[in-house]
């Protein structure tokens, strides 16, 4: 509960505070934390205009999208506080979940009949399948590592592993970043700020969308970044008082999002088809995580 | 005296594969009835009237006369050119029947059996397998019913190396086999005249998949 | 007893009904006929499933001895699954066949093999004599060959279907063998004789007599690399024979690989590993060309592979489950190896029925044709979503419990086991989650190919939504899916009894074993409707929004281009085009490709056509060699007397000759020695 | 009673033959029917009798003189309709019906002698009425195929004359007698392996014309092809039982001696030749018949693997046998309605048969079921049976590649029957069809379902008189 609430807070300033980061980094005054959150109230209280090839589907995935985003929330606990939903094997009802809402995204870009959006669609596509292996293993090796099958006790279980399980951690944390940034499009994988056949990916699948179903998805981005960055924070929480998690929880999301900012200002996004190795790259990180906690338990030798 | 005779049939069968005319073929015939008669009559032990007719029967009339006679008629019949013409060289096909007849010899030699005559041995085998060879080396079609006799022959000569004969009954069946089988074969080729030009066997090889 | 007469005495009676009606009303009686049978067997069923197992003794013939028929949980699970697939198929099929009543024969044919294979599928889950399951199996198989062939003037159905017969040929050939074996060394052939064999015999020898079963199951079920048959069958059946095969007739392969689990009772592990192992690549293999298909209906086949690799996974978990004594892997795998089964058959049929309608609808199966449907079509467009979402797996519908219980095994299996058995189930957790992702992808293409966008070519014929009774049946499905995805406690309880059979092998009845992490599913139906009731929400506040804000309607965003066309959308194939050129190296693919030349280029084109590799590899070459070295030996039959009496000859002095030469070589060394 | 049989059928097969009106030829063809009928059920009484010490009634020959019997009621009868189809030809008609008259008497009597030179005899006789049969269309393919067929048949009795002689010779002095089947049975134990061998190679290799195997099959490929459809029915069904006679009364002679293992080698490389070659071709040919004929070709094969792999394949082998006669006969009796629809036997310009002939269609399909030995289908119980056989003898290594061969063949003739079934053939004008009288077709039908019957569900008196007829060879 306490996590839900967290989240859906935090992903209010999470834009806000990565757009800032950015603009400092290359030294121009930006625009304030609450900038984003602007924009997309005065989304929601827009019109729309909508493509005559679209159907039903193009006007009801950016609720489902948005909807299966918040669905996943639950699922995330905090330090030692369960999550609104939380059972053994819950992150797979977390992946297939999310898997729902770009179900959705995917077709409902396909709906437009656009030379475009079609393209980005397929990509999300690939990336996010390329994608879904990596966090799978990653979470069956924490499993493996704790014993657990449920976000909650896993989390509350990994913090009282040995110093590799720090290094484990450290890799955890570079994988889960780098599937938040290809979940949501970002940096290496992909670039928002441009436009158009620019950017490959998330941005051109929303081209026709616009008002409120634009700023559903505008908004979905942020709570998808605050969703991982929670999950992020709680590998490093473990079951330390309330008063303590609760700052660390918050101080862990905005490092999160500055990292964020300076990695999206400081990096430039690889050519199309260089992402799919790229991908399969975290995939295989994740095995040798695998075979890290293997070793950890001395299961191998 | 029977080997004598014995000797001169396999003789015939190396003057059968040098042959060209099949007059020469249809004279060997008669030959070689003549010789299977004498054979027949020697190695006759108790001369009863039966065995008597029945060798006449079987050797004389119809090997030595009915059947070569019925070849020339059917020959002068479809008017089949007098020549052979085996599609081997006359002097390899002599080679492979001393070959045959040098096998069978030495295959006798190897069986070392108390009451078998060798020599009727030899005689048979080499009779049979050059009989298949010459069907399997000549053109015409005539010429494979004249080899089928041949081949009679040698069977012939085959019973007479059993010891014992055979009862009456089998004979008779041989003798209605020969006759009927030659005579059926012959009317045939009377048949075959009808549609196909000459006597070939490259006429009769329609039927195939 | 009673059952059984009636059973006979309803086919047969239907049967001669059928051969007499005309065309129109042949459907309507099949649909009485399955009632009837459905109904017969499920009474059986349902009584086995609440506890009393059905057992019949027949006097048998000469040849077959005893004939017992036996309803155990495991087959009364399958008969149930059966009987609903059959009666969908047949109230789908009844209408879909009116299409062709332009056609004037092969509806008797059609109907009365619809009926026999319905009766042969019931038998075979109830046989337990060798002979009899045998027979019972080749009706099954050749009543399924003749419904394929319905469009049998078609050169094409015609080789499909001949394919799909002779590989069900090879399939009982093996499985005659391994029954030949059993009886061989046991002179029975009730099934009762295969756990004495096994008693009897090395281990090694037990595996191997599983592993002949499992040939010859798994070539109907489709494992790769035995599944060659399927792709080709289901484009050329109609849509409800592709449906019903689809859902129940490979399902049958899976009954009997269980069925064979249970009676052979040897180191589960190896056998668990093997079957694994097999899954995993079938699973993968399975979606990776099922995405890269044009025909709807190959790549509906194609899926189906995948799906019976995803209940392998299920099997051989419960495998390794049953060798580590671990009643709760047990568990997980065979419950989710069943539950699978059952899902598949219905999205899967549900999907045909789909396709079947687009078919009808607009005369073709080409994805690059169609696009747009979901205007003319709603209802099979819907139908056809929740049929896509449920294959994927994803919540609320039924395929996601069977696959949220498959993980649940692989993750425990992941969990409490040493290093190296649990090597491959990291595998099979990698090969899971990438056929997941992949079902996804092929999905979201097929639906936006098919129903979303503008149609890419005009229109064959102006497509409209098919009739109600094509609908019914198909909505009757998707309550079904529906029911699984929200209550799968109910499902999970029915489970128990066929699961118990397996777990009973160790001891431990199932629901005293049933994970306690199962207890969630409970929750998870709950979830996912409020994942539902979250989307309502959302969807009613924004409607709300929309009255008070001014919406408008206008072409596509074209980026400032002014004249765009149906052509320039994404295809199905640009779609799919990175994931292609990803896995290019281990797909075949004959590309035609003619590009624009010259100054004034004239008409340039691309077309791409999938292959199966594994069915060039292991089919098509090795029977090309065959026939090419038997035709070399045709020279034989050539029509020359001189050569037929030669043979007779040669044959004779081979058989002299050759001892004799033998001898004479011995004669000599002889010689030799002497000197 | 034999005496009477015989006399009486060649006095009817002598009115036939100068006979020139069809109702009185029908009326002796019945009456014929009728007298083979008398006379089977007079054997069947006298079991185990043997008349003028010749002439005795066994099991195999019970079961054989049934099954014959049986397939000459559709042949003779049917032929009223093949014939008068045909341009009618009084002069043809009389030596047809003659002809098959002396066949059927020349087959019975072949069965039932006791005695090695009468079978050979009585056999030579079925090759004369035979030749007259496949020359009953007078054009010049059949008379190409009876030259060859009368040929290859007349050398390959000769082979066998040849081993009878060698087997006396193995008798030596003494033995008149000897050359009784039971005789034999005792005395060949005692007997020279040498001679007994080449006595075995020649008697086998001169049976294999009318068995149908390698070496010696190929001329009655092409008889089958040109023989009106009744006739090759018989051919290769009955006829192909007469050569399975006299080799299997032979082969039992020789099962008890030292030289069997040997004697089964050789009939196994025949055999699986003989499977290989009919493949090989069944691959190939286009001409229904000759592709059924190769069929019984490969079924032949089966049927000797069934003895050579010993135990219950010897029963399996006399079952596949009898069951394969009932099939093939009705498969040929079929193609006759077939040839009569299309007026050709290219599988090429025949196509669509469901269109023209409905039962005669289904029966087609059925047939390919039947024949192929798929359940439930009762070959396929023999063929089990034949493939248990060889599992147990240790025949693994043939039992494969077997398979391997069936498969092809199914997959070949599959292809083909479909074809004709369903795919319309090419430039065929459908306005000169002559319906077919399907009557004929239940007659098959009745044929086919004898084959399920006497495979699934057995009569116990059938399967007694097949444990009888094989009970020497139990081992």
């Amino acid at each position: 509960m306490v996590s839900f609430v967290l989240i859906v807070l935090i992903s209010l300033v999470f834009s806000g505070i990565v757009i800032r980061t950015k603009s400092i980094a290359s030294g121009r005054k930006g625009p304030g934390i609450w900038q984003p959150m602007k924009d997309i109230f005065k989304l929601f209280k827009k019109g729309a205009v909508y493509s005559e090839t679209t159907s039903i589907i193009f006007q009801i995935a950016p609720s489902i999208y948005f909807a299966s985003v918040l669905m996943a929330i639950m699922v995330i606990p905090l330090g030692n506080s369960k999550g609104l939903i939380s059972f053994a094997g819950d992150f797979v009802f977390f992946a297939y979940v999310l898997a729902v809402g770009k179900f959705f995204n995917i077709i409902s870009a396909l709906d437009t009949g656009s030379s475009f959006e079609g393209m980005g669609a397929s990509r999300e596509a690939l990336f996010s399948m390329l994608a879904e292996p990596a966090f799978f293993i990653l979470m069956g090796s924490l499993g493996l590592l704790t014993g657990y099958t449920s976000f909650h006790e896993i989390f509350m279980a990994f913090h009282f592993g040995s110093y590799v399980s720090y290094a484990l951690g450290v890799i955890a944390t570079f994988i889960l970043i780098m599937i938040c940034m290809i979940e949501n499009s970002r940096m290496p994988v992909d670039d928002p700020k441009t436009h158009l056949e620019l950017t490959m990916i998330h941005e051109v699948m929303i081209l026709d969308n616009s008002g409120f179903d634009l700023g559903l998805i505008m908004h979905t981005i942020n709570l998808k970044f605050a969703m991982y960055g929670a999950l992020i924070a709680n590998m490093f929480l473990g079951d330390a008082p309330m008063y303590l998690t609760i700052p660390l929880f918050l101080s862990i999301q905005v490092l999160f999002a500055v990292v964020v900012g300076i990695l999206e200002s400081f990096s430039a996004r690889f050519r199309m088809n260089h992402n799919a190795q790229f991908i399969l790259v975290l995939s295989s990180l994740s095995l040798l995580m695998f075979f890290g906690v293997l070793m950890v338990l001395g299961k191998f030798n | 005296m029977t080997n004598i005779l014995l000797i001169v049939f396999t003789i015939s069968l190396l003057y059968f594969a040098i042959a060209n005319r099949l007059m020469t073929y249809v004279k060997i015939l008669t030959l070689q009835g003549v010789i299977l008669f004498g054979v027949a009559f020697i190695e006759l032990r108790e001369l009863n009237l039966l065995n008597l007719i029945f060798i006449l029967l079987e050797t004389i009339i119809v090997k030595a006369l009915a059947i070569p006679m019925f070849m020339r008629y059917v020959i002068k019949k479809n008017n089949i050119t007098r020549e052979a013409e085996p599609f081997v060289p006359n002097f390899v096909s002599l080679i492979l029947v001393t070959i045959i007849i040098i096998v069978t010899f030495i295959i006798s030699n190897v069986i070392n059996d108390p009451h078998l005559h060798k020599i009727y041995f030899v005689t048979a085998l080499s009779a049979l397998f050059s009989g298949l060879y010459f069907i399997s080396s000549r053109k015409k079609i005539i010429t494979h019913v004249i080899c089928y006799v041949v081949i009679e022959n040698g069977v012939f000569i085959l019973s007479l190396a059993v010891g014992n004969e055979m009862p009456l009954l089998i004979n008779l069946g041989v003798l209605l086999d020969v006759f009927v089988s030659v005579f059926l074969l012959g009317i045939f080729i009377n048949k075959v005249g009808d549609v196909t030009s000459d006597g070939d066997v490259a006429e009769l090889s329609k039927l195939k998949d | 007893m009673g059952y059984l007469v009636s059973f006979i005495g309803i086919l047969f009676a239907s049967l001669l009904l059928i051969g007499w009606v005309d065309n129109k009303r042949k459907g309507t009686v099949a649909i009485i006929a399955t009632l009837m049978i459905s109904a017969l067997s499920s009474i059986i069923a349902i009584k086995t499933l609440a506890g009393q197992t059905f057992t019949l003794l027949l006097k048998g013939s000469l040849v077959t001895g005893t004939v017992s028929l036996v309803v155990d949980p495991l087959s009364a699970w399958f008969i149930l699954l059966i009987n609903f697939t059959a009666i969908t198929g047949v109230v789908y099929g009844a209408k879909y066949m009116q299409a062709y009543l332009n056609k004037p024969s092969g509806f008797t044919l059609h109907w009365i093999s619809y009926l026999l294979a319905h009766a042969g599928l019931l038998v075979v889950c109830a046989a337990q004599n060798a002979l009899v399951f045998l027979m019972a199996w080749e009706v099954m198989v050749l009543s399924a060959f003749f419904l394929v062939i319905f469009e049998n003037h078609k050169t094409k159905t015609l080789r499909a279907g001949i394919n799909y017969l002779i590989q069900s040929h090879i399939a009982i050939v093996v499985l005659t063998i391994a029954f030949i074996w059993v009886s061989s060394v046991t002179g029975s052939f009730s099934f009762t004789a295969i756990p004495e064999f096994v008693s009897n015999q090395k281990p090694l020898y037990s595996f191997l007599l599983m592993l002949l079963f499992f040939v010859g199951f798994g070539i109907k079920a489709g494992f790769v690399p035995f599944h060659t048959w399927l792709p080709h069958a289901h484009p050329a059946a109609p849509s409800h024979v592709s449906g019903v095969m689809s859902g129940i007739l490979i399902k049958i392969g899976i009954y009997g690989i269980l069925r064979m689990i249970l009676l052979i009772d040897i180191n589960y592990l190896a056998t668990g590993y093997f079957i694994l192992f097999v899954s995993v690549i079938t699973g993968v293999y399975g979606v990776m060309l099922a995405l890269i298909q044009h025909n709807l209906k190959k790549l509906l086949a194609y899926h189906s592979i995948e799906n019976i690799g995803i209940i392998g996974i299920g099997i051989g978990l419960g495998c390794i489950g049953m060798g580590t004594a671990s009643p709760v892997l047990t568990w997980l795998g065979f419950a989710g190896a069943l539950l699978h089964t059952l899902n598949h058959s219905l999205f899967k049929s549900l999907l045909f029925y789909g396709a079947g309608n687009i078919h009808q609808g607009t005369s073709t199966m080409n994805v690059e044709r169609l696009g747009g449907l979901i205007k003319q079509m709603p209802h099979t467009a819907i139908l056809f979503l929740i049929a896509a979402l449920a294959i994927c797996g994803l919540p609320p519908f039924n395929g996601f419990i069977s696959e949220f219980i498959v993980y649940q095994g692989l993750f425990h299996g992941i969990l409490t086991y040493p290093f190296p058995y649990m090597l491959l189930l990291i595998v099979a957790l990698f090969g899971l989650v990438l056929i997941g992702g992949l079902a996804i992808f092929c999905f979201t293409k097929a639906f936006g190919a098919v129903f979303l966008g503008v149609q890419r070519q005009r229109p064959l014929i102006g497509p409209k939504e098919s009739s109600l009774q094509k609908l019914i049946p198909m909505y009757m499905v998707v309550g079904a899916i529906l029911a699984i995805g929200i209550f799968p406690q109910v499902f999970i309880s029915v489970l128990n009894l066929p699961v118990g059979q397996f777990t009973g092998h160790l001891g431990a009845s199932a629901d005293a074993v049933q994970p306690h992490s199962i207890q969630v599913l409970n929750h998870l139906g709950f979830y996912s409707g409020a994942l539902l009731l979250i989307v309502a929400a959302i969807f009613l506040y924004r409607s709300r929004r929309q009255q008070v804000s001014v919406c408008s309607y206008s072409a596509t965003w074209g980026c400032g281009y002014v004249a765009p066309t149906a052509k320039m959308q994404y295809t199905a194939s640009s779609f799919i085009r990175n994931y292609r050129k990803l896995a290019e190296p281990l797909l075949s693919l004959q590309k035609f490709k003619k590009d624009v030349v010259g100054v004034f280029p004239v008409k340039a084109g691309h077309t791409i056509h999938p292959q199966d590799k594994v069915e060039e590899l292991l089919i098509n070459w090795p029977l090309h060699k065959f026939r090419v070295f038997m035709f070399k030996l045709s020279f034989l039959q050539n029509g020359r007397l001189q050569f037929y009496i030669l043979y007779g000859m040669a044959f004779i002095m081979l058989l002299v000759g050759v001892p004799f030469i033998i001898y004479l070589i011995r004669f000599f060394v002889n010689f030799l020695n002497t000197i | 009673m034999i005496i009477p049989y015989l006399t009486g059928s060649i006095l009817i097969a002598g009115a036939l033959f100068f006979n020139q009106k069809k109702l009185v030829s029908k009326l002796l063809v019945v009456t014929f029917l009728i007298m083979q009928w008398g006379f089977t059920v007079f054997e069947i009484m006298h079991k185990g009798a043997t008349t003028y010490d010749y002439f005795s009634t066994d099991a195999l020959a019970v079961l054989l003189l049934v099954t014959l019997s049986i397939i000459s009621i559709p042949a003779l009868t049917h032929s009223y309709e093949y014939i008068y189809k045909e341009k009618d030809n009084p002069r043809a008609r009389g030596i047809y019906y003659g002809a098959m008259v002396l066949l059927i008497m020349s087959l019975t009597a072949a069965y039932l002698s006791s005695h090695i030179a009468v079978t050979w005899i009585f056999v030579e006789i079925t090759t004369l009425s035979a030749s007259a049969l496949i020359f009953h269309r007078r054009n010049a393919g059949s008379i190409e195929a009876t030259w060859k067929y009368v040929f290859v048949s007349s050398i390959s009795l000769v082979f066998v004359f040849i081993g009878i002689l060698f087997l006396s010779i193995a008798l030596g002095k003494g033995h008149e007698e000897g050359m009784f089947y039971e005789e034999l049975m005792v005395l060949s134990p005692g007997l020279n392996t040498f001679w007994l061998k080449m006595a075995f190679i020649f008697i086998f290799s001169g049976y294999t014309a009318k068995l149908g195997l390698v070496p010696m099959y190929t001329a009655g490929i092409d008889a089958k092809d040109k023989a009106p459809t009744p006739a090759a029915a018989l051919f290769s069904s009955v006829l192909m039982n007469v050569g399975f006679v006299g080799f299997f009364r032979f082969y039992k002679v020789v099962a008890n001696t030292s030289i069997h293992p040997w004697t089964n080698h050789v009939v196994m490389i025949a055999a699986f030749l003989s499977i290989f070659v009919a493949t090989v071709y069944m691959l190939k040919v286009k001409n229904i018949k000759r592709m059924l004929a190769y069929s019984s070709i490969e079924h032949m094969g089966l049927i000797m693997l069934g003895l050579v792999a010993g135990g219950i394949g010897y029963y399996a082998a006399l079952l596949h046998l009898i069951l394969h006669s009932f099939a093939k006969s009705a498969l040929f009796l079929q193609i006759g309605h077939l040839y009569k629809t299309f007026k050709t036997k290219n599988i090429y310009s025949i196509g669509n048969y469901f269109k023209f002939n409905v039962p005669g269609a289904v029966f087609l399909l059925l047939a390919f079921i039947v024949v192929t030995a798929m359940p439930p289908s009762g070959l396929f119980i023999s063929e089990f049976y034949i493939f248990k056989a060889m599992f147990e003898g240790g025949y693994l290594f043939l039992l494969i590649p077997v398979l391997i061969l069936l498969t092809m063949i199914i997959w070949s003739l599959g292809k083909n029957i479909l074809k004709m079934v369903f795919i319309p053939p090419v430039g065929f004008d459908e306005s000169k069809v002559e319906p077919v009288n399907s009557l004929e077709t239940f007659s098959q039908y009745l044929l086919l379902g004898l084959v399920i019957y006497l495979g699934i569900n057995p009569p116990q008196v059938f399967v007694d008189l097949l444990h009888e007829a094989v009970q020497n060879l139990t081992f």
